[in-house]
């Protein structure tokens, strides 16, 4: 049993990790436009800090909407 | 129970396609918090997939079912 | 045995369920290029309508074509 | 049969790749109808998305190849 | 054993990603051979991209414990 | 244990096929960003020729800079 503990980490660490490539990935594509310099620009630092909690913030306003969507049928 | 399975992951999955998509379309740049144009824009973006999703469903069944009736003898 | 059928049928819907998701994505970019309005204008509406058959059309088309230089090799 | 198995993978696979990046190409915008000018991109389309696919697949065997003959010393 | 097989597997997919991203900003035509202001590019984007899932990393798992700790009411 | 050899030969074939279907799509976008012609343009021809082998390139670059920079660490 304490295997099977383990194991369900494991496999919820593997799908973090799995979630932050893939956030990643989404964030560098909408905040890193132009060319490649040495360091982010000002706007893109700001955009990667922000990216992360305006696309999660931006899936529960999806989710709320479609519950009050629901009540209202 | 494998029916409400199917179900349950299909909205999940719509609801994560509409937000890569809208996410894309209406937050063009992530400031410190959605701006109410920002929510404005996903309120409308969310319809407008979902009836995308609702046209593209029933066109696609539509043909389905015309190819299986054997009209075209071609094979998706 | 109908065990064996359910089980099937319900992997026909997903797999089904999978297209749509995957076809939706693929139109909703060819045909909503714009801003996002209250609701589509007559192109994004009737590029939507057309979409799905035209992707069809275009896969059946690229099978024949195939088969038809198979044949001539 | 599994070698048969993958050879018909391997080809609906790549007819799924010509139609993903053939549409994208060849139909701007979906009407009633293929239009004979979107056939003939997308036969042209077809031909050139195979020839793309010969020459990476080349390219690739031929790098692999070089690269476990111990030439590099790096690992793929 | 298996957090180490995570740990690579996370290596791996993460210079996957780099070479994805940084190969597509910074060898726009691929020519004979790698230029030095292609390698240059490569290696400045390699520590940007890195820096970019770092940031990342620490955003998500903050907001997942703060959703975890009940502060929203919402489910992620 | 010949079956074993055959199934992991097969395995191997199957994850090689895998990787040229992507690398093909990596380099068609890299490489075809005009209309489609009759046949490729000298500069998409020589894009594509030299396409898979810079993209490994750039992968063993990356590589290697991980490895010099943990060695500084």
């Amino acid at each position: 049993q304490e295997l099977e503990g383990f194991l369900e980490q494991e496999q919820a660490k593997a799908k973090l990790q799995a979630s932050v490539h893939e956030l990643t990935n989404t964030c560098w594509n909408k905040c890193i436009t132009g060319g490649i310099s040495t360091k982010f620009s000002r706007g893109e630092a700001s955009c990667l800090e922000n990216c992360v909690d305006r696309f999660l913030d931006s899936s529960l306003f999806i989710v709320k909407q479609i519950e009050a969507q629901k009540q209202h049928m | 129970q494998i029916q409400q399975e199917l179900a349950v992951a299909n909205a999940q999955q719509l609801i994560t396609k509409i937000n890569e998509n809208c996410f894309e379309k209406c937050v063009k740049s992530p400031s410190a918090s959605l701006t109410s144009s920002e929510e404005q824009c996903l309120g409308r973006c969310m319809n407008l997939y979902m009836s995308a999703f609702d046209q593209v469903s029933r066109s696609y069944v539509a043909r389905v079912s015309k190819e299986r009736a054997g009209g075209m003898g071609g094979g998706l």
